[in-house]
């Protein structure tokens, strides 16, 4: 060991023929071994447990495809978001300082975090909106419509006009469903669409976009021209035509976001990547004697993550707004209550109960504005060019 | 310069026939769900399904070999026989051609005012930075990037079609085109279009205007004795139009074909988007792929102009590159 | 640093010989090659042991792309390039991870030579953690140690390159070249990104370690003033190839060729008795992917020798030659003289320019005088010009070339020992030698 | 190069006798320029930062003053501060700057529009940047012309054919309509020193005109620019870091320090002379100079939080109790046109414990004393305002 004399170790004492040793750093150990891990559950669901068994028999949970995406991209925003915040910790309190002075940024941060808590912990714990269609029609909490409007009135009725209850507090749709589970299971629906897409996009644009930069030649030349056609095709027509042509499950829907929609970000890495590769301390690392695969995971991609965490910052909102917008459109997968269908569904009780399409489309409109709040002030405070400032 | 225009005219050619392509590829491996819907009634009304299926195909030339329908299928695109529409009993392109009228109707001013009033708040905002008018702009643009702008569509039917009955509900396709009638009930959607392109314009703009604010030469410019107006214009404007004019025709084009399609179903206006959205739901494929075509297609012809207005308005490209 | 008199016993520390690097410049998707940057093209020279080698020039002449070819950074597209005794230029993958720890770079711009998201400590322990050492707390001790050497402290490890000043930083970028005990460091420009009180703290830096260290250092920099102070030796390159080489003391004492005593006479002197001295180089360095012919450098040399057979004042000379090269790049516009002498009042209406006018707008253009001395010379001028104004511009390149040939634009010049008896590559030097050699055999004869 | 005594017909020219003036020099000369106690904040995030924090000095008619510090000194801002380029907000100007008789606070934007490109002309450190990207630089140059004359298009273009000429742009009027990406480092700034004089300014403010150019071409700018001082008679303010530079070209200097005047005086006072520790450090830095200091040790003071007393005395060998306490010492006069802002020249200290054995710098052997050359003395009677309202 280095201190075994008492005296630290000096570099001219190294002996460099001892030397060898393959050196991973903990993190990658780790996140490989919760691959692997995730890998052998995956397996077991699949080849072991029949299709409409429950995976988790205790909890009744079918973990179904989306949630196995879902799943993994929490975990690579465990390894690579959270651990590294965790571990560079005069890094991170740099950031957060820049970031903190955004005070509308950090309300959404907070938002956004309960949406994320609510909609994928709690959706574990209450039921699934149910059919009801007796509570049809019920307002929200403290508003009233004309008694006649509900099938039956759950609270009191007051000169004629019915008067919302705690039990609903966001009032009922036209099934009787009620809209503040359907607002909690829509975050879910948003947040899954949102991350995934973006999970996949991002892995996608940056393995794309620095091997085009580093690399170069055609290789570079075959993977940008396939950019351009992806992006010359406009992407809601695109998602529009292969929905009409797959069918709109929630599971292809994310797919289809997540495969198409990495062009743009690619491009912004790739260009990133360039001017970084062009850097100096990328020229001194390849004079230390590093490999191109080194230099391009540990220099790199750490130096356009600000890039890419910006641009998939300010992704996820058009993504969830994609996926409201298909479902408003009937398109989506009728199978989840995604907020977009529920403002949909409301449509035409517009001027009887307004409450159907209006509060799940304040919660869509927040998300959208927070994840937006938050994307520019991230881009701010993580403006590469900003980061030479004394 | 011409070589470069040739090559960028060639590029637009490619690209089109290799997303035509891609597309044919796409129905290929896809289902047929019409084919499947008449297999499904012919075996329900005792007859044979695969007779059924085969006379389908024939009918459609779905039995020629795989080449022949692809080179059929591109000599069709290319002399507008896109097909016939089983929904609207009438050839595909006279579907699109009765209804784009009503797509440019709103489309054409929405486009107008943002690119306008866009630009120049997202100039304003750039000059006027860390003031209480930039703070206002930035805020209009969240919000106008933010809102769904169906669900705005919805909102302001409410307040201003029921309650406030200022705006009629439902779209009259019939009024004349220049008329109050028709204005009146054009107000709503050109309203919803036009926030949403000039919140994301205004951003662009005042992004790009931003990187010249401190810029040297707008310095070196200041210190000739240019007034302020001069400055924003001339040193300002100009250099900043060179990516704005990317941004502009791209982005500003998928932002308003895709809101417009959702304007028209929110709104009920019978333009290209609700002709799309029908053709989807009543599985019309000729119609489908019709509707989406002019989107592809306008998207590419798009892409070809922002990339010729770039070399007309930067000295500095290399027509050598690319 | 080390004596001038331990060079050329012992043998080189890094040898280089003829190394090229050429940058293709491409066209199209199919990259078919139209023309190449020559930005480095066929330089030799070596570093001994202890020494510090100078590579000068002028910002576009190729120096530091030389550093990154021999240390094949770049890929060199020709030479060899050998370190003490091996040929670099055939390593293959694992001995040039070998000879990364041999030698090592210090980079100009202390602000993008290290990666903002990493650590400083990080930074410099990286090379240790690509040579294998898999233990960080070792890692850590060793690069504590170090900082603490360079005038730092253990604990700025921790800290971010945004953190620390630019002379800090080149603090770091020395620890991070040390840290696996090289014997030869490249430093491209360290210094010139700096203000001054650091510089002098910088280089002192370098020069201790140096001492301690026994390190040779290849020294790129355009400065002069910091050349003279630390460079044992010096090699000055111009277009890609190095003109002229020697001792310090005698490239400042004595520079042969023209372009170093040009680069010598634009230093502004500190002295403020003694300025306006300097003699001025006209123009600038002409684009390398296109060098001219002959000595690279007759485009701007102010020595240029004359034809034979004539006899210039040598400034009008040099100003006809400008002529002349202007004529050759085919870049010279009669209607923009026309213009030109409409706005010096010459005439009202570029039309009415006449012929006479033209060609003294022509000569006021290249500010050569209305009458050359040599009237065989001021006829052959007047020639070319009528044919110039006539509109017959390949004539008149063709007649002042054919008359006014110079065998700077002829040949290109060697390296060659001079009187001074350190090597130059310049003509006027093998004249100087053959006459030299001329004067001393007559009187033997 | 001795223009410091050339006569400019421009010296008389409305500089009427009750203008704000508080120093002549021995003829009876108004300064061109004279700043006095010019002050520039910045309100940033960490604090205010005074870039400038009380800086006076004088520019005579057809003199060469060079504004010597290091990055973080304040200088270009002072450069900057002159006309107003200054982006207000964030930043603040105070102080008097008198332009021939006007004091420029006092002017509106539009007056001071005449005056910006007009009588003083500007020139910026990176000619990479200084013309804007997408117009021709004749374009650029004829705007200049046409800011400040009622030239038509047509003489406006000549005109600009003629600058870019007197400049040494080789065959200007085939290279008006070429646009700045076609020209070398060089020349841009060329181009830019066109724009500049396009009015025939009476003052020409460089910052750092040299400092991304080679030598070469360094020596080829320095050049034009004195001979265009000889010819149009203007004087020029140089802000530079390159002490080099300063040599070669200054009549006079002044030395900042954390955006405060440490010494000014006549070009051979302060290289031969140097009265300030950190002048004395600064030379001593310079390769080539034989000095045995190594760098100056420590770093500049935070512009947010400036030591009180001398800014220097952080870094100065020989800083005294007293150079720790107050505001920074006034400007002491030492000989002619020399003054030094440091406590050892208060009349109470031995000043040669700063200078060593009276004045001689051993690199200089033919240098002397300022005598013969520097003939100007300073009548400044309120030198002294520096300290007194230093919050």
């Amino acid at each position: 060991m280095a201190t075994e004399s008492g005296d630290p170790e000096r570099f001219e004492d190294v002996d460099w023929d001892e030397l060898g040793g393959l050196a991973v750093p903990r993190r990658t150990l780790a996140f490989v071994a919760s691959l692997v891990a995730y890998a052998l559950l995956l397996g077991y669901d699949y080849l072991l447990v029949a299709e409409d068994q429950p995976t988790i028999p205790v909890a009744g949970w079918n973990v179904t495809a989306v949630d196995w995406l879902f799943l993994l991209t929490l975990l690579a925003i465990v390894f690579y978001g959270v651990v590294p915040l965790v571990v560079n910790r005069r890094l991170t309190v740099h950031y957060w300082h820049q970031f903190r002075k955004n005070r509308a940024a950090v309300v959404s941060l907070v938002y956004l975090l309960v949406i994320f808590v609510v909609g994928t912990v709690g959706t574990a714990f209450i039921e699934p909106p149910q059919l009801d269609t007796l509570a049809a029609y019920q307002p929200p909490v403290y508003s009233s419509v004309p008694a006649d409007v509900p099938v039956s009135c759950a609270g009191e009725v007051v000169d004629g006009r019915c008067q919302g209850t705690w039990a609903h507090p966001f009032g009922t749709t036209g099934q009787g469903k009620d809209i503040l589970k359907m607002v909690v299971f829509g975050m879910e629906v948003s947040m899954q669409v949102g991350l995934i897409a973006t999970f996949i996009t991002i892995v996608l644009a940056t393995a794309v976009g620095t091997t085009a930069a580093y690399l170069g030649g055609y290789v570079d030349e075959v993977l940008m021209r396939y950019v351009d056609i992806q992006l010359t095709f406009p992407t809601f027509f695109l998602y529009l035509l292969l929905v009409y042509l797959f069918g709109g499950s929630l599971f292809l829907l994310i797919l289809i976001f997540g495969l198409t929609g990495w062009g743009a970000i690619a491009r912004l890495v790739r260009s990133e990547a360039l001017q970084r590769s062009e850097e100096e301390f990328v020229r001194a690392a390849k004079g230390a004697g590093a490999s191109t695969p080194y230099v391009i995971w540990r220099h790199l991609v750490p130096n356009v993550s600000n890039t890419v965490i910006t641009a998939a910052t300010l992704l996820i909102p058009s993504l969830i707004l994609a996926e409201a917008a298909l479902s408003f459109l009937g398109l989506g997968d009728p199978t989840v209550p995604s907020w977009g269908r529920v403002i949909a569904d409301g449509r035409g009780d517009l001027s009887s109960a307004w409450w159907i399409s209006t509060i799940p489309g304040f919660f869509l409109f927040f998300t959208i504005l927070a994840f937006n709040f938050l994307g520019d002030a991230l881009r701010d405070a993580l403006d590469p060019r900003q980061e030479g400032g004394e | 310069m011409y070589w470069y225009v040739a090559r960028r005219l060639a590029w637009a050619f490619v690209a089109t026939f290799i997303i035509l392509t891609i597309t044919f590829l796409l129905l290929e491996v896809t289902p047929d769900a019409q084919a499947a819907q008449l297999q499904f009634q012919a075996a329900q009304g005792g007859g044979s399904a695969e007779a059924a299926r085969e006379a389908y195909e024939t009918r459609r030339g779905l039995d020629a070999p795989l080449w022949e329908r692809y080179s059929n299928y591109m000599i069709n695109v290319f002399t507008l026989e896109w097909g016939w529409s089983d929904t609207r009993s009438q050839p595909v392109v006279e579907a699109i051609l009765d209804a784009y009228p009503y797509s440019l109707m709103y489309g054409i001013p929405a486009v107008l005012i943002s690119t306008v009033v866009g630009i120049a708040i997202g100039l304003y905002s750039a000059t006027h930075q860390y003031t209480l008018a930039d703070y206002a702009g930035t805020f209009v643009a969240f919000f106008g990037i933010s809102i769904p702008n169906f669900w705005f569509g919805i909102i302001l039917l409410l307040v201003f079609a029921v309650e406030l009955g200022w705006v009629p509900v439902l779209f009259d396709p019939n009024v004349p085109v220049f008329s109050v009638a028709n204005a009146k009930q054009l107000v709503l959607p050109v309203f919803v279009l036009t926030t949403a392109a000039i919140a994301s314009e205004m951003r662009y703009a005042r992004a790009e205007a931003l990187e010249y604010v401190n810029a040297e030469f707008v310095k070196t410019a200041k210190a000739k004795g240019a007034d302020g107006r001069r400055i924003l214009t001339r040193h300002i404007l100009r250099p900043a139009l060179v990516p704005l004019s990317t941004i502009l025709v791209g982005d500003l084009l998928g932002l308003i074909l895709t809101t417009s399609y959702l304007v028209e179903v929110v709104f009920g206006i019978p333009g290209l988007g609700r002709l799309s959205l029908d053709a989807i739901l009543n599985q019309d494929t000729a119609l489908v792929l019709g509707t989406t075509f002019i989107p592809v297609l306008i998207a590419v012809i798009g892409n070809l102009l922002q990339d010729l207005a770039y070399t007309i308005l930067d000295p500095r490209i290399d027509y050598g590159d690319r | 640093m080390s004596d001038d008199g331990a060079v050329g016993e012992e043998r080189p520390v890094l040898s280089v010989r003829n190394l090229v690097k050429h940058f293709p410049i491409t066209e199209g998707v199919l990259r078919r090659e139209v023309g190449r940057v020559r930005a480095v093209d066929g330089i030799s020279f070596d570093v001994y042991p202890g020494e510090t080698l100078g590579l000068v020039g002028e910002s576009g002449c190729g120096k530091s792309t030389a550093a990154l070819s021999l240390l094949r950074l770049e890929e060199p597209t020709d030479g060899e390039v050998s370190y003490r005794g091996e040929s670099v230029t055939d390593y293959d993958s694992g001995e040039l991870k070998a000879f990364r720890r041999e030698a090592q770079m210090i980079f100009q711009d202390p602000t993008s030579s290290f990666d903002p998201r990493m650590p400083v400590g990080q930074s410099v322990a990286e090379p240790l953690l690509v040579h294998g050492m898999a233990d960080r707390r070792r890692r850590r001790g060793i690069v504590e140690n170090l900082l603490e050497r360079v005038g730092l402290s253990a604990s700025d490890y921790d800290r971010y390159p945004h953190e620390f000043s630019g002379g800090q930083k080149q603090r770091i970028a020395i620890a991070r070249a040390l840290v696996v005990n090289p014997d030869l460091v490249v430093a491209d420009e360290p210094v010139s990104a700096l203000d001054v009180s650091v510089q002098a703290e910088i280089l002192g830096l370098l020069e201790d370690v140096q001492d301690e260290f026994g390190l040779s250092i290849l020294f790129i920099s355009h400065d002069m003033a910091v050349v003279r102070e630390v460079c044992d030796r010096v090699a000055v390159m111009y277009l890609g190839e190095i003109v002229e080489t020697g001792p310090t003391v005698d490239i400042f004492e004595e520079p042969q060729h023209p372009y170093t005593r040009a680069l010598l006479a634009s230093v502004p002197s500190i002295d403020p008795r003694r300025r306006g001295e300097g003699v001025e180089l006209s123009g600038d360095v002409p684009s390398p992917s296109n060098p001219p012919a002959g000595c690279r450098f007759h485009t701007r040399c102010p020595e240029i020798i004359q034809p034979e057979g004539y006899d210039f004042d040598q400034q009008n000379w040099r100003a006809v030659m400008d002529l002349r090269v202007r004529l050759e790049q085919g870049t010279l516009d009669l209607d923009a003289a026309r213009e030109f002498a409409v706005a010096e009042g010459e005439a009202t209406d570029p039309e009415a320019v006449t012929r006479e006018e033209l060609a003294r707008a022509v000569r006021d253009e290249f500010s050569i005088p209305p009458e050359l001395t040599d009237h065989r010379a001021e006829r052959v001028l007047q020639d070319a010009l009528s044919s110039l104004v006539d509109g017959e511009a390949d004539a008149a390149r063709d007649l002042l070339a054919d008359e006014f040939e110079t065998i700077c634009e002829r040949e290109h010049p060697d390296l060659r020992d001079t009187e001074a008896g350190h090597p130059a590559a310049c003509h006027l030097h093998r004249e100087a030698v053959e006459a030299d050699a001329v004067r001393s055999q007559t009187p033997e004869d | 190069m001795s223009g410091n005594d050339s006569a400019t017909p421009d010296a008389a020219r409305d500089a009427t006798s009750d203008a704000t003036l508080d120093a002549t020099d021995r003829e009876g000369r108004n300064p061109l320029l004279s700043v006095r106690d010019l002050r520039v904040r910045f309100r940033t995030e960490e604090g205010v930062v005074r870039a400038v924090d009380g800086v006076s000095f004088d520019v005579y008619p057809g003199e060469t003053v060079c504004l010597v510090g290091e990055s973080g000194s304040g200088k270009t801002v002072t450069g900057e501060a002159i006309t107003r380029l200054v982006k207000s907000p964030p930043g603040e100007i105070e102080g008097e700057v008198v332009f021939d008789g006007q004091n420029l606070s006092d002017l509106s934007e539009k007056q001071l529009r005449k005056i910006r490109g007009g009588r003083i002309g500007h020139i910026f450190q990176n000619p990479q940047n200084a013309l804007n990207p997408v117009y021709t630089v004749g374009w650029q140059v004829a705007e200049a012309v046409r800011l400040h004359t009622d030239a038509s298009r047509k003489e406006a273009r000549e005109r600009a054919i003629d600058l870019l000429d007197q400049v040494g742009i080789p065959e200007a009027a085939a290279r008006y309509g070429d646009y700045p990406h076609e020209f070398s480092g060089g020349q841009k700034q060329r181009v830019v020193v066109a724009q500049a004089l396009a009015a025939n300014p009476d003052l020409l403010i460089a910052d750092e005109p040299t400092t991304a150019l080679d030598v070469t071409i360094q020596a080829q700018i320095l050049r034009l620019l004195a001979d265009l001082r000889e010819e149009f008679g203007m004087a020029v303010l140089l802000v530079t870091h390159d002490l080099s530079v300063v040599a070669e070209v200054a009549d006079r200097v002044v030395v900042v320090y954390a955006g405060k005047v440490m010494e000014s005086g006549d070009v051979y006072n302060i290289f031969e002379d140097p009265a300030h520790p950190y002048t004395r450090a600064l030379l001593d830095c310079l390769p080539g100079r034989g000095g045995e200091t190594r760098g100056i040790p420590g770093r500049l003071p935070d512009p947010t939080n400036p030591p009180d007393g001398c800014r220097f005395h952080p870094r100065c060998p020989h800083a005294l109790p007293e150079c720790r306490e107050g505001a920074q010492p006034p400007l002491y006069e030492v000989a002619d046109d020399h003054e030094v802002s440091c406590v050892y020249y208060d009349g109470s200290h031995d000043p040669t414990a700063i200078t060593g054995e009276a004045s001689s710098r051993p690199s200089f052997p033919d240098g002397g004393g300022g005598g013969g050359v520097s003939d100007r003395a300073n009548v400044r009677p309120d030198d002294s305002r520096e300290d007194e309202d230093d919050e």
